[in-house]
């Protein structure tokens, strides 16, 4: 029966795109793209930041419009205006960045324009949150439905929308950069998901930068290259083999990735040291996770790995060392002597820096160029003592960091909320790398970023290591956490359930240590 | 005494210090005759002299003394303290259609735009050329002293050309701006009219920077900072309509009728307005406060 | 904001629960107690109702302003076009040209009270809807668009009116201003109506909740398949006629339509709906919070008023009060624990 | 409106350029253009020096507001304050009380303009600092905050005034508001280096830098270690600064310090921000655009009255004007970026 799912039937594409270009002032996005994607089939759409995958999906959903080109849909021609015009014919996306609306609840955002009516014709709120209950647990989520979403992790909210978008009737779903903020165990959840939507006739386009999600679960990938088709792969009886995406993606073969690290000397002092650390229950959000008694040190020239299921409180530990929440309990030490950041600007003046899970709303400054995007957490550096800011300086340095974490972008002017997910994303990481900073701490670091500006990200990390920084990685991708961690801790609950070095770390071991706490709660 | 009496004195705006000064002398007047007053502002909005005798009418004020910012809008306010049993004198401004109100105490703000044009006339017997700055559009006085003044140009068109007609909203910066623009347009006029003091010293300085000091500039309300400037030979009059005296007035009214039921001598007191100039200073009514 | 969003959201209504979790009411309660401490009269049916009617006039208009500034936008029009609109139900009123100042309400060459509220409305839904599709399809911000408005409106008014105000109307109409309905004042009876429905709307209706959705994140709205602009205009529409509905309930009450009126409503009216905890940033308010900011407001002139506070002193007192009944709110929000 | 803030950020002037890519400013010129055809003598330097002179009270809060706007904040107390400042700056100029009604320039028992200029920048920029305060540590909204300071500074400045203004200051005082440098009045170049200074602070310094920040993204900024309450609460020291250093020319140039100054002003001076395209929700904006709003607002009104258009039209037409002006960019900038 899957055999017959998977084989290229001859059934009419659901959905042709022809000779589509996207030009923005002065890029082009998106030039001369075909494809087709077949219902009952997984197409991935693949390719490096900023090759043109969000345009294109964006076109679909009826975002944009495009320069050129023919859409056609179900065999009739297409030219959506609005979103509205694409969801009528069963076209449902999630968009890459979260487009929930953060003011309404979890179960308002789910039944967003079709609330539930009751008697009366009036909007039923007890079914409404009844209802959204059924649909979030599809994905896995155990919410309080009436939970505003902007006190949602990341994670979580990705979750919701996937959820969301699941329960309106489709028939083709556009997902862009779904899994980036999950963790193993939601992915699995949601491919098998995918899986039966493939079988009941849906077609699905797919886009991710985990490259071995997409071998997984896709029949089919088209690559995209600088905004150009740069080929089709088929599924051969196997799944997809990695090198060949890679190859296709970056137009030479592909070097290795995620590279074991060999095991450094990490002679370092303990730079970071935590102990007992609670913090503060939000009155606004009292089912939020707080920490319940945190201990860590923190090596110099070490590179710690924090991994943990979705909602374990490892952005709470985060955050609350680098001073953005408030803590009720415990002591931090920094070489030695003790600190209390009681707001961001302490702890970075103490030498600690933080790069939010959340880029959209805790890190770029969307309407502002990318050079003030760059710069604004070493202010001091780029400017003289009288105030003024030293412009050539501060541009060399974007250049040059430009450079290495190969960013692609028009010029330093240019607002950021042009340019694309993942390179937004190294745009911030290169904030931080500017400052220099004693303590590191990244959270989700590579979100959204492609594999081989991954890898560079790794090196730099591992760089910053070398030199004596010491580092706190926060990642939901597994892989990564054991390609650069000297050593790994894991977490459940707000509390620090293992350790481990990372050089004997596998991911068998470690999702055992995230549920082991699991297994000794269930006990309780 | 047993019970005080109590009356409430309402003025259009306390922004205006036209109305400050009769505020105070209704205060002044409350005070010698030794009655409770409860004041009133009407912040320039007739619902809110409205709410103001709505609230004064639950205190039980024996009797009450008003200008109303506007004729027709606190009509049904001031018809409500008739029914009430209360007496009311309006000072200024008189509403009409109204029954049972006991008295009026006031100059016709119509008269004083009339006086104010013919003392213009009366400088210039061989016509001029003018400029005429307007009040804050749909105000009543605005509404008034516009009128007043047209009823004695439009007549006379032909001697008297309005080159340059434009509001200044009562205030003396938009009277300064109003008018440099004007001076730049037009050159320089013979005579200004303003429909108020402030507009009349805003005038004063737009001349004064381009040197234009014979221009003959009117005013409105005989303020003292007024009657200094036409001491000095800035302004050439201001219309006087003797608010202290209206307001006095309109209080010794009020308080013989509540004390006694006293019905007074008249029911329309009416002050004529004249024209302040240098010769006839010592009429003005607030020239003690001219230091 | 969260919790009292909320709990209203939930629609649970707990008074000692909302007194205690709302500023704004508290502080009105607090308000309401001095007061009549302080002159027992305060208390009086008769001087509630004469709140009731005073706040009647704004709180209409803040009614149609909670709806605009739940999708971030604003309304700086409302003052001049409840003049415009007074101006309009006044001609017809009286059928016909202004300067008919006459006071007498028999010689009726005029439409009667309910062309008059019609037009009145009418005229008010049209130019909101006008300033709504400049906001959409012209894409000029909802500030500029309406302050242009307030001064286009004030300037179409004194056109129309030539400056004079338009008096004198028949019993019928007059009743919607100063009538009674057993002791309570009609205007109040009219807010009191409106209010609930707008609760209702904006609380039960899918209409409701995706004016939250819009003001939430107007993006994110668009991008979940909205008709963002329509919903805009509608809005527009909405606090047009709720201005045009106040302007008959004025000049009923003034028996008169004056070309000065409604100036600097649009602040008394925002403060209400701000004070009211709807965030001028979208998404989070509701219509019982600006009914409670209306009263706040009302409460206060009144209560200062009536104890004779020298005018200058009034204006320090409300402007202190009204930061701190926000302020008392905003820390509130911050303490309590659930 | 990307388009213009990154060529305003690189600094580079290229008129034609600019021209067509700011739509007040091109507005600015045809209307320029129009009054001078309609009539010639509006083109002298005699008029656009009193234009200039006009804007620059005006124009000079304008500048504050576009910092206190570019962090997304609002203030609606510019009018009171001013007039707040001119009163004290009156007071210390006259040497005591109000109601020194004298016009006499000499007697001076006062303490000279140096001590009036000092006494209206500082009273202005505490006021200011006060409000920040409220705002940022009651976490009571911009919006609440300054129009209870708006209440709250009219009713002290009656309070101190007693409603009179007060009048008559000696020449070195108003030859802040009157004098000439060459053919130039002194309040416009008050204005002009004010507004130098202010584009090099925004455009050139570290503070500059921040303010955008914080505007742009005030979580992010926190999280990027900027010090986000002191930024706000210094964005309202210098709109404070700048209302007292408006009320200190205003009253220089009328010789008079009013109670009644300033009314409605928060308006104007807002609309000369929001046109010259710095967005409300902070941000996005330059001192340049304020400088051509003001400027836009200011010809339309003088060129009108040079025309002597009846008011009412004036208004209508002036309301119009605005808004087609920022429609017409909009529509500049949705062309550019395709
Ligand atoms: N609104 C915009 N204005 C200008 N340029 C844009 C805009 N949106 C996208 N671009 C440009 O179009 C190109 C393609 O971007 P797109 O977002 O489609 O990339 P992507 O393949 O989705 O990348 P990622 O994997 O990082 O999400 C990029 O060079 C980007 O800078
Ligand atoms: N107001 C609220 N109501 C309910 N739950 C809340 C609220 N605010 C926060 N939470 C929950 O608190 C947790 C925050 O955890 P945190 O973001 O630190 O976890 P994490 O391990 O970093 O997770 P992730 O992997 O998703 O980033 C989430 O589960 C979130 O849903
Ligand atoms: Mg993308
Ligand atoms: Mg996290």
């Amino acid at each position: 029966m899957p055999a017959e799912a998977l084989e290229p039937s001859p059934s009419p594409a659901l959905l042709a795109v022809e000779g589509v270009t996207k030009h923005f002032a002065g890029v082009t996005a998106l030039s001369d793209v075909s494809l087709e994607v077949r219902p009952g089939e997984i197409l991935g759409l693949l390719g490096e930041n900023g090759a043109g995958k969000s345009t294109l999906l964006n076109i679909l959903s009826g975002v944009m419009p495009p320069s050129s080109g023919r859409i056609v849909f179900d065999g009739v021609e297409f030219n959506p205006h609005n979103p509205q015009d694409a969801k009528r014919l069963g076209i449902v996306t999630i968009y890459q960045e979260l487009s929930l609306i953060p003011t309404l609840t979890v179960a308002e955002n789910i039944f967003i324009g079709r609330a539930p009516l009751g008697p009366l014709g009036l909007v039923s709120w007890r079914k409404m949150e009844e209802d959204s209950r059924g649909i979030i647990a599809r994905v896995g989520l155990d919410l309080y439905p009436a939970t505003p979403v902007s006190a949602l992790s990341v994670a979580e909210q990705q979750l919701v929308e996937i959820a969301r978008a699941l329960s309106l009737k489709s028939r083709l779903i556009i997902m862009d950069e779904p899994t980036s903020a999950l963790t193993e165990t939601e992915v699995q959840r949601l491919m098998s998901i995918m899986d039966r939507l493939r079988r009941d006739g849906v077609a699905i386009m797919f886009v991710t930068h985990r490259l071995e999600e997409a071998s997984a679960i896709c029949d089919r990938m088209t690559v995209l290259r600088d905004g150009r088709l740069a080929g089709h792969l088929d599924r051969e009886g196997g799944p997809i083999k990695l090198p060949k995406i890679i190859e296709k993606m970056v137009g030479r073969a592909a070097s290795e990735l995620y590279a074991r690290p060999t095991q450094r000397d990490v002679a370092g002092d303990v730079r970071l040291s935590v102990r007992g650390l609670r913090t503060m229950r939000d009155p606004q959000a009292p089912h939020a996770i707080v920490l319940e008694g945190v201990n860590l040190d923190l090596k110099a020239g070490e590179i710690l790995g924090v991994a943990g299921l979705v909602g374990s409180g490892r952005t709470e530990l985060a955050r609350a060392i680098f001073g953005a929440d408030r803590i009720a309990a415990g002591t931090i030490m920094l070489d030695g002597k003790p600190i209390a950041p009681a707001s961001p600007a302490d702890a970075i003046a103490l030498g600690i820096g933080l790069v939010p899970e959340d880029r959209k709303h805790q890190a770029i400054f969307a309407a502002l160029g990318i050079l003030t995007n760059f710069s604004i957490a070493s202010l001091g550096r780029y400017s003289n003592a009288a105030g003024f800011m030293a412009e050539r300086r501060e541009r060399e340095a974007l250049a040059s960091y430009r450079k290495t974490l190969s960013i692609r972008m028009a010029s330093p002017e240019q607002a950021i909320e042009g340019l694309s997910g993942g390179n937004q994303q190294k745009v911030i990481l290169a904030r931080w790398l500017a400052r220099d900073p004693k303590v590191l701490i990244v959270d989700e670091p590579t979100r959204g970023v492609d594999v081989g500006a991954k890898a560079e990200v790794h090196q730099i990390l591992v760089h910053l290591a070398a030199r004596g920084i010491a580092i706190m990685m926060i990642s939901s991708e597994l892989p990564e956490v054991l390609a650069v961690s000297d050593r790994i801790v894991t977490m459940r609950r707000g509390r620090i359930t293992g350790e481990m070095p990372g050089i004997e770390a596998t991911e068998e071991k470690l999702m055992e240590l995230m549920a082991l706490d699991q297994k000794q709660e269930a006990t309780q | 005494a047993q019970d005080k009496l109590t009356i409430l004195g309402s003025v259009p705006s306390l922004g205006f210090p036209f109305f400050v000064h009769m505020l105070n002398q209704i205060k002044a007047e409350a005070a010698a005759q030794g009655v409770n007053l409860i004041e009133s502002d009407g912040q320039n909005s007739a619902p809110k002299q409205t709410a103001d005798i709505e609230a004064a009418l639950v205190q039980k004020v024996n009797a009450i003394v008003i200008s109303p910012l506007d004729v027709n809008a606190l009509a049904p306010a001031i018809e409500e303290a008739v029914k009430a049993g209360v007496p009311v004198v309006t000072i200024d401004r008189r509403v009409d259609g109204v029954e049972g109100i006991l008295a009026h105490v006031g100059a016709d703000n119509v008269k004083g735009g009339e006086a104010e044009a013919q003392a213009m006339v009366a400088a210039f017997p061989n016509g001029a050329k003018l400029f005429h700055l307007q009040g804050q559009p749909g105000a009543g006085p605005a509404i008034d002293r516009n009128k007043g003044v047209h009823n004695v140009l439009d007549p006379l068109k032909d001697k008297y050309q309005i080159v340059f007609e434009q509001t200044a909203n009562f205030a003396r910066a938009e009277a300064l701006s109003v008018t440099e623009a004007g001076l730049a347009a037009n050159g320089k006029p013979d005579a200004i009219i303003c429909a108020n003091d402030d507009m009349a010293l805003g005038a004063v300085e737009a001349c004064a920077a381009r040197n234009f000091t014979d221009v003959k500039i009117y005013g409105f309300d005989a303020l003292p900072e007024a009657l200094v400037a036409v001491r000095d030979g800035k302004l050439a009059g201001t219309v006087e309509q003797f608010p202290g005296e209206q307001s006095r007035t309109a209080v010794q009214i009020a308080v013989a009728y509540a004390r006694d039921k006293t019905e007074p001598k008249e029911k329309l007191v009416l002050l004529t307005p004249i024209v302040i100039g240098k010769d006839n200073l010592d009429k003005a009514e607030r020239l003690g406060e001219t230091k | 904001m969260t919790s009292t969003t909320e709990q209203a959201q939930r629609g649970g209504i707990n008074v000692a629960r909302l007194l205690m979790s709302f500023g704004p009411l508290m502080f009105l309660a607090v308000l309401i107690v001095v007061f009549t401490v302080l002159k027992p009269s305060f208390i009086d049916p008769i001087n509630l109702f004469n709140i009731l009617r005073q706040i009647s006039i704004t709180g209409l208009i803040a009614l149609g302003m909670t709806f605009v500034i739940l999708t971030a936008g604003i309304d700086l029009s409302v003052g001049s076009l409840l003049a415009f609109c007074g101006m309009v139900a006044a001609v017809v009123a009286k059928g016909g040209t202004a300067n008919t100042l006459s006071l007498s309400t028999t010689g009726t060459q005029g439409y009667g009270w309910f062309a008059a509220l019609l037009a009145a409305v009418v005229v008010g839904a049209v130019a909101g809807g006008v300033q709504g599709f400049a906001i959409t399809r012209l894409k000029v911000p909802p500030f500029v668009v309406t302050l242009g408005g307030l001064t286009v409106f004030r300037g179409l008014t004194l056109t129309i009116s030539n400056g004079g105000p338009i008096s004198g109307f028949d019993a019928s109409m007059r009743w919607f201003g100063t009538g009674l309905i057993g002791p309570v004042p009609v205007p109040a009876i009219i807010f009191a109506i409106a209010a609930i429905l707008c609760h209702i709307v904006l609380r039960y209706t899918r209409y409701g909740r995706v004016v939250y959705a819009v003001g939430g994140n107007a993006e994110a709205a668009r991008l979940s398949g909205l008709r963002v602009d329509r919903i805009l205009i509608s809005v527009y529409v909405i606090v047009g006629f709720f201005a045009g509905l106040a302007a008959f309930v004025l000049s009923a009450r003034l028996n008169s339509s004056e070309a000065v009126a409604g100036i600097g409503y649009e602040l008394t009216v925002i403060s209400a709906v701000v004070i009211g905890g709807t965030s001028l940033f979208g998404g989070i308010g509701s219509v019982g919070g600006t009914v409670v900011g209306a009263a706040l407001i009302g409460v206060l002139q009144n209560g200062l008023q009536f104890n004779n506070v020298s005018s200058y002193t009034q204006s320090i007192v409300i402007g202190l009060i009204l930061i701190l009944a926000v302020a008392f709110d905003r820390w509130l929000k911050s303490r309590v624990r659930r």
